[in-house]
């Protein structure tokens, strides 16, 4: 999704189809693996599905099994986890954190306010989804999802994380 | 086919609201019933004989607020009807009354009344005798103008603010009156009843466009 | 739909700029609405000379999800569930404010097993709500160890309260007319079992780590006075206006639920700063423990739901408020014989006390704000509904 | 002098919460290993509705529409015909429920005269593709057969076969690359490249 999966290199035989080249492949699985097993993610609790959150960060679920230790400031952190309904007086406020995020930056929509409006879908001031403003990769649905739930959508996370490319900068 | 739908539905299906809403599987048939009125009386009715210390407040007011219409509810609310022009007077008199105090300001809030304009409904409470009162008036739909009661109670402030917002009654003599729930560039306000959004569609981003941005 | 008023508004803006005076020292100090520690999305202006705080704006509507002009638009037990997301933290208490001003309009009378099984719940969800007070109110001045530790006994309550209800936060148990359903006699064995460990167990472990910890009494002793006058003209309520020594709980004032044969004390604070804030919030844990042990005591058998009527037509107007974890939790509901209400107002308490942060927080170090917004304990749900 | 006093109590205080914590230590730990553990759900746990059937495998549902009405988000759609040339019973042809907004309040299991809808114990809803939020008739029943015994509202026991039960382990990997049973994604693979 919106990386491509090209390895990157200046040598034109490494890159050339079917030969990925062992260096660069192996690279990637650890680039990949450690981004996978140390993802910060931003205290961005917005509604209902941040208790959940909080939950799964405290004492029964504990997201510190995963690495996953939560970072106050977009800067430090790789993943945003957007728990609760996006309105649109915050709309703007999300892009805004979002792009202080540095790369590879990655979005989780917690619960289905932020999937797709939720219960709250086509109101006046409800934006459906936060994927109409910042790219999501994830959907947790639920109300609120079941910290397992969200435990789930990680793993899922990790998964899509380890099959991406190296990132090619034009 | 949309009418016959419906017509079908309402044979087949048994009315809404009678069976079901509460899981009533592992309980015996219920027996559903309509509340006879004197039964159960809404809460809106009026009373005629009120215990002595409400009777006692309806006096009261009457004999210091001369003109203003008062009447005890059966729940032990007491209600006041006023007009704008004297909303602030009739505030102050029941704040500083030393027999009535209403101290505390419990809600305030509007109501789209469609053609009669918007009620302004605030809600009072005497912390010392507990004594409650219902305080109302009426603005006209073009020009809902309301005096302020800020300088009564202070707590009025962030619900005025609220009612400007949504409802769009300006309340004359605010200290700081502008939106506080939605956007500050937002146009009109979704609590009345005529309210459209009117906001346009958006479309799902895709992250590939972001990587190219950046 | 007939009106007065021309269709679309006419744009009523106001625009206001933050008022910055350059030429003064005052440095403006944003915080949020992302911010760690203000218990959602709250933005606050703050106005700051040096490390003194001028003035404080807080600017709200960033969790603004309609619920007022929604419920215009649902029946009645359609709006349950969606009563439950305003006090998120306090769902019990929302749902059964609404259901008790419904009661109060169908003329219903609820059997004394649902109003005993609300009494439990309500209490329950009241310790759970204050635990999240506590644990977020400690971590945010420093001291992660006892939000933790309320996360557990927090999740010893969502286990009770999702056995009989299904989910783990936002219940939807209470209902018009009565609880959803009824309870075994082995869940209200554990549910004793939990409140006895939780009072001579959990609770004397957070005075130790918290309470009688020099570090914390100094943060907050005599920190953002909050004068009785100041309660009760800005219409504080719950533990803010009891911290400030006005004893008035809506639980023996106007007693719901058959409240009024349980015996428990209302605690208050005696100076109005911080730390009686939260001291009041956890000498109200023990005192709901003590309601829920009475109610499990006289807990009789029977139907947990009122018959309800076939068709609902609910008319008048009434305003019922109920004594949440946070304060008043009060619902105006005005009915116009339909389905679907005309006009349903949600009282907040915090919404009222945010109000307050002006109030109490000038002339403080701008670290002490952080203490401030956790001893009154906003829900943004609620808040901004 | 007071300084000092203030200082030793100071540490004091530390000192007594250290003891708390240090003695917490030692207690059993509540955390949860959740991939490799699964929670045992209480009884009538709302996860995500699901259509359930009768002992031949057909749908209970009879299309009465209740819970499509009392839903209130409003996002079961119910598409049917009456057979018999438009005089019979109605047959149902479709089914879709949006689960992306279902707000898990329970209300179309309990206002569903046949038992013909039911909360199931599925909470792992995670995608990745927005298209797939809507579940269909299909997805729905084939959830909903995997349920052994019926559920009602409450009280009953939800059990579902295919799941791990509380305290088996599953290796990690295993559960990354292979989506959990009754997971909507399990039948496209869950990561786009």
């Amino acid at each position: 999704m919106g990386v491509n999966p090209v390895v990157h290199s200046g040598d034109p035989e490494i890159n050339a189809a079917g030969h990925p080249g062992v260096l660069t492949t192996s690279l990637r699985k650890v680039l990949n693996w450690s981004r996978k097993a140390s993802l910060w993610y931003m205290t961005f609790g917005i509604a209902c599905c941040a208790i959940e959150m909080m939950a799964t960060g405290a004492s029964r679920y504990d997201f510190d099994r995963f690495g996953m230790i939560f970072r106050a400031s977009p800067r430090q952190s790789d993943l945003m986890i957007v728990s609760g309904t996006v309105n649109e007086k915050l709309a703007e406020r999300i892009v805004n954190l979002y792009d202080q995020m540095a790369e590879p930056r990655y979005v989780i929509a917690m619960g289905a306010c932020a999937t797709n409006g939720g219960p709250y879908h086509g109101l006046y001031n409800v934006v459906n989804g936060v994927h109409e403003i910042i790219p999501v990769d994830v959907y947790v649905p639920g109300c609120p999802p079941r910290p397992e739930a969200l435990l789930h959508g990680v793993l899922q996370l990790h998964e899509k994380i380890l099959n991406e490319g190296l990132p090619v900068r034009a | 086919m949309a009418d016959e739908e419906k017509e079908l539905q309402s044979q087949e299906a048994p009315a809404e609201g009678s069976r079901g809403e509460h899981g009533e599987k592992q309980r015996p048939a219920r027996r559903t019933r309509t509340p006879k009125k004197e039964e159960a009386p809404g809460p809106h009715d009026t009373l005629e004989d009120l215990p002595g210390e409400l009777a006692r407040a309806v006096e009261r007011i009457r004999a210091g607020l001369p003109g203003v219409e008062v009447r005890g509810r059966r729940d032990h609310w007491l209600e006041i009807r006023t007009e704008p022009s004297r909303w602030v007077e009739v505030a102050t008199f029941l704040r500083d009354d030393p027999e009535l105090r209403f101290d505390y300001l419990a809600l305030l809030t509007g109501i789209d009344r469609l053609d009669d304009g918007f009620e302004v409904v605030v809600h009072l409470n005497a912390l010392t005798s507990n004594l409650r009162l219902i305080l109302r008036t009426q603005v006209p739909r073009e020009e809902p103008v309301c005096p302020t009661l800020t300088g009564v109670w202070p707590g009025a402030n962030w619900h005025e603010r609220e009612a400007y917002d949504l409802l769009g009654i300006r309340f004359e003599g605010h200290p700081d009156l502008r939106r506080i729930l939605l956007k500050e560039d937002w146009v009109g306000h979704p609590l009345r009843k005529d309210y459209i959004d009117r906001r346009p569609p958006r479309k799902i981003q895709v992250k590939a466009d972001w990587e190219r941005r950046a | 739909m007939a009106t007065t008023s021309p269709p679309a508004q006419a744009p009523d803006v106001r625009v206001v700029p933050d008022e910055q005076d350059r030429s003064s020292s005052h440095l403006y100090v944003s915080m949020g609405p992302q911010h760690p520690s203000t218990h959602g999305v709250l933005r606050l202006k703050a106005r700051i000379d040096g490390e003194r705080i001028v003035d404080v704006d807080p600017d709200i509507g960033y969790l603004h999800r309609c619920f007022e002009k929604h419920s215009e638009q649902l029946t009645y037990p359609q709006i349950v569930p969606y009563t439950d997301r305003c006090d998120y933290l306090a769902a019990i208490n929302n749902e059964l404010t609404f259901a008790l001003a419904v009661e109060k309009l169908l003329g219903l009378e609820v059997p004394p097993r649902a109003q005993y099984l609300r009494v439990i719940t309500m209490e329950l969800q009241r310790i759970a709500s204050h635990l999240i007070a506590f644990g977020t109110f400690a971590m945010d001045l420093g001291a992660t160890t006892a939000f933790l530790y309320c996360w557990r006994e927090r999740e010893s309550i969502i286990n009770l309260l999702e056995e009989i209800s299904g989910a783990r936060m936002l219940f939807h148990y209470v209902r018009i007319g009565g609880v959803r359903n009824d309870v075994t006699d082995d869940w209200l064995r554990r549910v004793r079992a939990f409140v006895d460990d939780f009072i001579s167990d959990k609770l004397p472990q957070y005075h130790r780590l918290i309470t009688g910890n020099r570090l914390f009494v100094r943060r907050t002793k005599g920190i953002a006075v909050l004068t009785p006058e100041d309660a009760i003209a800005w219409g504080a309520s719950g533990p803010v206006l009891r911290g400030s020594g006005v004893a008035r709980d809506l639980r023996k004032v106007e007693p719901y639920c058959g409240i009024e044969k349980y015996d428990f004390n209302v605690p208050v604070g005696e100076n109005g700063d911080v730390f009686d804030r939260y001291m009041v919030r956890m000498l109200e844990m023990e005192e709901s423990a003590k309601i829920i042990k009475q109610a499990l005591e006289g807990i009789e058998a029977g139907d947990v739901m009122a018959p309800l009527p076939r068709r609902w037509k609910v008319e008048g107007e009434t305003y019922v408020r109920t004594e949440g974890p946070k304060g008043e939790v009060g619902c105006y509901l005005v009915g116009d014989g339909s389905d679907k209400p005309y006009r349903l107002h949600w009282r907040a308490p915090s919404f009222v006390h945010l109000q307050l942060i002006p109030v109490i927080s000038k002339g403080l170090l701008i670290a002490d704000l952080v203490a401030v917004i956790g001893s009154l304990d906003p829900v943004f749900g609620e808040v901004d509904r | 002098m007071a300084r000092i006093a203030t200082f030793f109590d100071a540490v004091w205080s530390i000192l007594k919460g250290m003891g708390v914590t240090f003695r917490e230590m030692v207690r059993p730990t509540i955390t949860e290993f959740y991939p490799y553990t699964r929670p045992e759900l209480p009884d009538g746990a709302r996860g995500i509705p699901v259509l359930l059937s009768d002992e031949e495998g057909n749908l209970k549902c009879v299309a009465c529409e209740l819970c499509a009405k009392i839903c209130p988000p409003q996002i079961i759609e119910i598409i049917w015909h009456r057979g018999e040339d438009g005089k019979g019973k109605k047959i149902l042809d479709g089914f879709n429920l949006d689960a992306s907004r279902c707000m898990f309040c329970g209300l179309c299991a309990e206002v569903c005269p046949f038992e013909a809808i039911a909360m199931s114990d599925v909470y792992e809803l995670t995608t990745d593709d927005p298209t797939t939020f809507v579940y269909d008739i299909k997805r729905l029943a084939e959830l909903g057969r995997k349920q052994t015994t019926p559920i009602t509202n409450y009280g009953v026991k939800t059990t579902y076969v295919g799941t791990e039960a509380s305290g088996k382990t599953v290796p990690l990997d295993s559960v990354v690359t292979r989506p959990a049973v009754g997971q909507p994604g399990s039948e496209r693979t869950a990561v786009s490249q």
